[in-house]
């Protein structure tokens, strides 16, 4: 009979504010409980306040040093949605893609490290960028 | 008599239309903004929005300006104060005595903290640097009443009585009533004059110089005063001969003679007791300054913490005036016209600069000057103005009347005539000691009973901390110069704590016009709590003199070029202190850095121990 | 650097935000030049996470804001001769130190960790609770910049720093010969 | 040379000047880049950031207020008064909070460009100050950030002597002493854009920020990419 054991898997890539994963093994091996933890707390969502609003999408950029375009992208939406502007020019819009694929060849495309990297924690960029809770 | 300062009302309220009374008692001079603040003070304990408006309006400031002057000033405040505000002195030689007592027996009687005010504004407390009664510590004020040899029982007594109601002048000279302005002042605050000398503290006849001065050209005045020897003895030390020639020679149809009563430096009280016992003296000195510059107009400034010897120097300046020694054709000499007016500080020891004191005159914060041109040149108003010390004043009443190789004889062959010492501290006598330049500290140091002195720090914070082995140096202007402070410490006394009050003092003080001396004071003070917390690394020190280098070369006046004075004299005179205290790191990773107490905070809100830098996390 | 082994290069990126690794691969082509005169220790691009071997230069990228980050840093101090701050975070702590100074808070990380899992608006936590975990290293009172926690020999600014000035500090440094960066070659954003 | 004008050095080029001129008046028409941060074209001499400070016969002396006189020596560009002068410049970057990669200004910012060019790269020893004053975005056009106020007086000089209206004052002693505005808040103040106190280059920083043009300048296009500060000066030498 084993002993209860804790797997530590650190760090987690593909996320900003550096991650890592522990595994709770019960005394027969079982996976008891698996639990995400975000070790490096940033706090943008409180310094953020009280800032000027067209700063906010230059701050974000710093959330993720691999995807600082998708949050550079969340928060301009979210300035159209405070400022009111529900069309965007053709222009802004097509800016916005250039933006976009210009990262997305740059995280894919021209790094020759050892693992090809999808665009992080973009999926997360619609999602308030706070960490994840761990329970 | 106060009215609710909270309450503001609309433009014709009654308190804008006494602030108004105010501004026009003053003529609605801006020049006196000094003044009316400090009245609008008194009147409302505080400089509320609304009262910003009206004396810029009654002025023709902005608001902002007056807010300028009304935030620069220690004594004024943009909150409400107590009717009767405590200031305790907390100026280091206050601490050793046993300050701390009394604060604590001030909170308890009157039920509130150091630095709050009482929610029906009756009381408020609070800190306030060196208020000249170091040979009398711990002492405090109360409003504009001076009390002295302060003990946690008297302390609870004062707060009750005035609680019950009794005036602060009644409480600190029972009997007040009955006695003139000099003797009340003489009574509230002892002059411990221990060892009077030649010049200044022994007998003084009462037409002291200017009888004999008038009796030369301005010219021959000027060459006695120079032949003399006499220098400035606020701790400059320049020449006085040769201010007043440059004063003289200046072209103007307007000149002024100031005298520097200010008196900020701590651990000097050495003019307190001339402006009480010899303040007809300095006057006369300050006539015959006038005579020799051809001055008309002349002004006291007066520290604000001093504002007790008001009423006293009033009447001294009126007793002139009749005796026909002051005002309009002194001494019957048609044409020669000269009176005094007195300008009174509010808390701000940087006003003892010579520019600063005169922007504080023009009703400005009291920032220096930039120089050139410097004052003799052109100062008050854009006038040629004459700034000395009380006791220069003094002294050179009394060349005139004795003569300047009487007053040459005495002294070294670079620093003549006597000079006055205000020691305090651990000693067995403090108070003022007249005595000639040129003696050792060890001698002033038996003199006073304070052989046993491991550290003097000699002229006050901006001075040196000397030690024991440097004993035999000698008080002159070559050697320890000091505008008079002599502060003994004793074995038991911790030195960085010292150089940690002096530089907080220099942080407080600073003005905040040079970027060197407004930051740069912040960091060697932080840096010194570093090494009282145990944390600084070697090469700390090096910053330390680094930094001090930087700030003593590129600051704009005298506050910041000798700000790093406490921590470079301790350095070079105490260097065991510095480096008994530094924790070297063979792996370079910071002694400086802390990391239990920055993680103090997490671990509180956490409720749990480190995994990492707790040893006996299990 | 003794040329008789090739110089060892260490990298970690702590309260940084991995833009400063990405700039390190921003060297572009000359990272093939460069792959061939270092050998990579301990850094996120090889995955090691402890030190094999003492290393000649240790890259930092970010301040410390945890006690790992301190732990971490403080292992690379006694690990590596020369250590370089790389980018503002760990130059003088960056965006993250925006959470040491804000505006009307007497206590910035709590706010900070209750707007982020107790009272924003968006929050779904339904423990209403700061997560505590012993994995979790302890949160700093402030964000702390490289040099307050250990030796720094080496600042390159920048947030990013440029490739340019990566490689050709990098390089300088490895042949001995690093004496400043010329004038117009660094920015601070 | 008129008949009053005179000479002096500056590290031993000799500068022509007239009598009442400061000794940076005459370097800056003789094409001499003396660093200054609070000194500006058409106001007031202040002589308050001290980044300016010059020997004149060996004195230490700020430069933007010390008059020249005849045959006075001045040494300017010494590795020496560079190192007072980067400290200077590390003081203010501690006193305020300057995070160059999140402001608007950089680029623009007379602060970023005198630490480039005095080579602020080396580890700091200053602590941080950190101040966190609430911002002051009232005004329809304008806001003020004065946490990243230098101290230098150049808005308050403008809006005094040029704009004639009195906007802006310093408040508070020491290290407390800060900028402030002549009512409750900008908006209550008659500032305007057209404002000399609040065009573009008299705030050296950014802290007074014009609303909605902020980032409009793209990075390689912004005034201090073209060249490092004083080089406008400098120029008129080489001509």
């Amino acid at each position: 009979m084993a002993e209860p054991r804790l797997i530590e898997i650190s760090p987690v890539t593909r996320v900003e504010g550096h991650g890592k994963v522990t595994i709770h093994l019960d005394a027969q091996n079982r996976v008891e409980e698996a639990r995400l933890h975000i070790v490096e707390f940033r706090g943008f969502e409180r310094f953020i306040r009280g800032r000027l609003l067209w700063e906010v999408p230059v701050i974000v950029q710093r959330l993720c040093g691999i995807c600082p375009v998708s949050h550079h992208l969340a928060a301009a939406k979210a300035m159209d949605m405070i400022c009111g502007v529900d069309v965007l020019p053709p222009t802004a819009e097509k800016m916005r893609r250039l933006m976009h694929y210009g990262q997305v060849m740059q995280s894919h495309g021209c790094t020759s490290s050892t693992s090809p990297r999808r665009t992080c924690c973009s999926a997360s960029a619609r999602r308030p960028s706070s960490a994840t809770s761990s329970r | 008599m106060d009215v609710d300062p909270s309450s503001e009302r609309n433009d014709s309220d009654e308190p804008t239309l006494r602030i108004a009374a105010i501004c026009a008692a003053y003529g609605n001079d801006r020049h006196r903004m000094l003044d009316i603040l400090r009245d609008v003070q008194e009147g409302f304990r505080w400089v509320s929005p609304r009262s910003l408006e009206t004396v810029a309006a009654c002025t023709g400031l902005s608001r902002v300006q007056v807010e300028g002057v009304a935030s620069f000033y220690s004594f004024l405040s943009l909150t409400p104060k107590g009717r009767i505000t405590i200031r305790l002195c907390d100026d280091i030689v206050d601490r050793f005595a046993g300050l701390a007592a009394v604060a604590a027996a001030f909170e308890a009687e009157l039920g509130i903290r150091m630095g709050e005010t009482s929610a029906d504004g009756s009381f408020s407390l609070d800190y306030t640097p060196c208020i000249g009664m170091c040979d009398q510590a711990p002492a405090a004020m109360i409003n504009d009443v001076v009390v002295t040899r302060l003990t946690p029982e008297r302390a609870a007594s004062i707060g009750s009585a005035l609680r019950a109601g009794r005036l602060p002048l009644e409480i600190a000279v029972p009997g007040h009533a009955g006695l003139s302005p000099a003797e009340r002042a003489a009574a509230m605050v002892e002059n411990n004059i221990r060892h009077a000398g030649p010049v200044l503290l022994g007998p003084v006849p009462s037409d002291a110089g200017l009888r004999q001065a008038l009796e030369l050209t301005p010219t021959a005045i000027i060459d006695a005063i120079e032949a003399s020897g006499l220098r400035g003895c606020g701790g400059a030390g320049f020449s006085t001969g040769r201010k007043w020639r440059a004063a003289a020679s200046e072209p103007a149809e307007r000149r002024f003679v100031f005298c520097n009563a200010d008196e900020g430096e701590p651990g000097t009280f050495k003019d307190r007791v001339l402006l009480t016992e010899r303040a007809d003296l300095m006057i006369e000195g300050m006539t015959i300054a006038a005579r020799a510059v051809g001055a008309r107009e002349g002004l006291i400034y007066l520290r604000g913490e001093y504002a007790y010897l008001r009423d006293h120097l009033e009447a001294v300046l009126e007793s002139r005036r009749a005796g026909g020694r002051l005002g309009r054709r002194i001494h019957g000499i048609e044409g020669f016209d000269f009176d005094v007016r007195l300008q009174l500080g509010a808390g701000a020891y940087v006003c003892g600069e010579e520019g600063a004191l005169i922007s504080s005159c023009e009703g400005l914060p009291g920032e220096p000057k930039t120089r050139p041109p410097y004052p003799v040149n052109r100062g008050y108003l854009g006038f040629p103005t004459l700034v000395n010390n009380v006791e220069t004043f003094c002294h050179a009443a009394r060349i005139l009347g004795r003569g300047a190789d009487w007053f040459r004889a005495m002294g070294t062959d670079r620093s003549h005539g006597t000079k006055l010492f205000s020691v305090s501290g651990d000693c067995l006598n403090p108070g003022v000691y007249e005595l000639a330049y040129g003696l050792t500290l060890a001698e002033l140091l038996t003199l006073v009973g304070g052989e046993d002195a491991a550290a003097v720090q000699v002229g006050g914070p901006s001075g040196t901390m000397v030690d024991r082995a440097n004993f035999h140096r000698r008080l002159s202007f070559d050697d320890l110069a000091t505008g008079g402070a002599i502060i003994v410490f004793s074995a038991r006394r911790n030195i960085l704590e010292i150089v940690d009050y002096y530089m907080s003092f220099f942080v407080h003080e600073s003005c905040g016009y040079c970027t060197p001396c407004r930051v740069g004071n912040v960091f060697l003070h932080k840096a010194i709590g570093k090494f009282r917390a145990g944390l600084a690394n070697p090469e700390d020190i090096d910053y330390l003199r680094d930094l001090s280098q930087t700030i003593i070369e590129t600051s704009r006046c005298g506050l910041g070029m000798t700000s790093p004075n406490p921590i470079l004299t301790t350095l070079q005179n105490f260097p065991l202190v510095y480096s008994a205290l530094v924790k070297s790191s063979p792996d370079r990773v910071r002694a400086s850095f802390d990391v239990q107490s920055a993680i103090e905070g997490a671990r509180r809100i956490a409720r749990r121990r480190s995994t990492i830098f707790d040893e006996d996390y299990t | 650097m003794n040329e008789t082994r090739k110089p060892r290069v260490a990298t970690v990126s702590l309260a940084g935000c991995f833009g400063c690794h990405m700039a390190i691969l921003d060297i572009d082509e000359r990272l093939v030049g460069l792959m061939q005169a270092v050998e990579f220790d301990r850094s996120p691009l090889t995955d090691l996470k402890t030190f094999t071997r003492r290393c000649d230069i240790g890259i930092i990228e970010g301040g410390c804001c945890n006690e790992e980050n301190v732990h971490v840093l403080q292992d690379f101090r006694r690990n590596c001769d020369v250590l370089i701050a790389l980018g503002q975070c760990a130059i003088m702590g960056g965006l993250p130190a925006m959470r040491n100074a804000i505006m009307q808070s007497d206590a910035p990380l709590r706010e900070c960790l209750e707007e982020a899992y107790i009272t924003g608006a968006y929050i779904r936590n339904t423990t209403h609770q700061i997560p505590n975990d012993p994995a979790l290293p302890l949160l700093l009172d402030r964000v702390y910049p490289c040099s307050e926690v250990v030796e720094i020999d080496y600042q390159i600014p920048g947030c990013a720093p440029g490739g340019d000035i990566i490689f050709e500090t990098l390089s300088s440094i490895l042949a001995g010969r690093f004496h400043g960066f010329s004038r117009d070659s660094f920015k601070f954003d | 040379m008129s008949g009053t004008g005179f000479s002096f050095t500056i590290d031993g080029v000799a500068v022509a000047a007239e009598p009442g001129q400061t000794i940076m008046e005459a370097a800056d028409a003789a094409g001499l880049y003396i660093p200054r941060l609070c000194d500006h074209e058409g106001l007031r001499h202040q002589g308050g950031c001290r980044v300016c400070t010059v020997k004149a016969g060996g004195r230490s002396v700020s430069a933007c207020t010390q008059p020249a006189a005849p045959d006075l020596v001045v040494e300017n560009e010494t590795p020496h008064l560079n190192k007072l002068r980067r400290d200077l410049v590390e003081m203010l970057f501690h006193e305020g909070n300057h995070l160059c990669p999140i402001c608007e200004a950089s680029g623009n910012c007379e602060l970023q460009a005198m630490a480039y060019r005095l080579d602020m790269t080396a580890p700091t020893r200053f602590p941080y100050l950190q101040p966190s004053r609430t911002l002051d975005a009232s005004h329809p056009d304008i806001a003020l950030d004065t946490n990243r106020c230098i101290s230098c007086g150049r808005c308050i000089r403008a809006s005094q002597d040029v704009d004639r209206k009195g906007v802006f004052g310093y408040v508070g002693r020491g290290i407390h002493r800060r900028v402030a505005v002549n009512a409750d808040d900008l908006a209550s103040t008659d500032a305007s854009i057209e404002d000399a106190a609040i065009a573009a280059g008299t705030c050296p920083v950014g802290c007074i920020i014009r609303k909605r043009h902020g980032f409009a300048t793209p990075i390689g296009e912004r005034i201090f990419d073209k060249g490092p500060i004083g080089h406008d000066i400098e120029d008129k030498r080489r001509e």
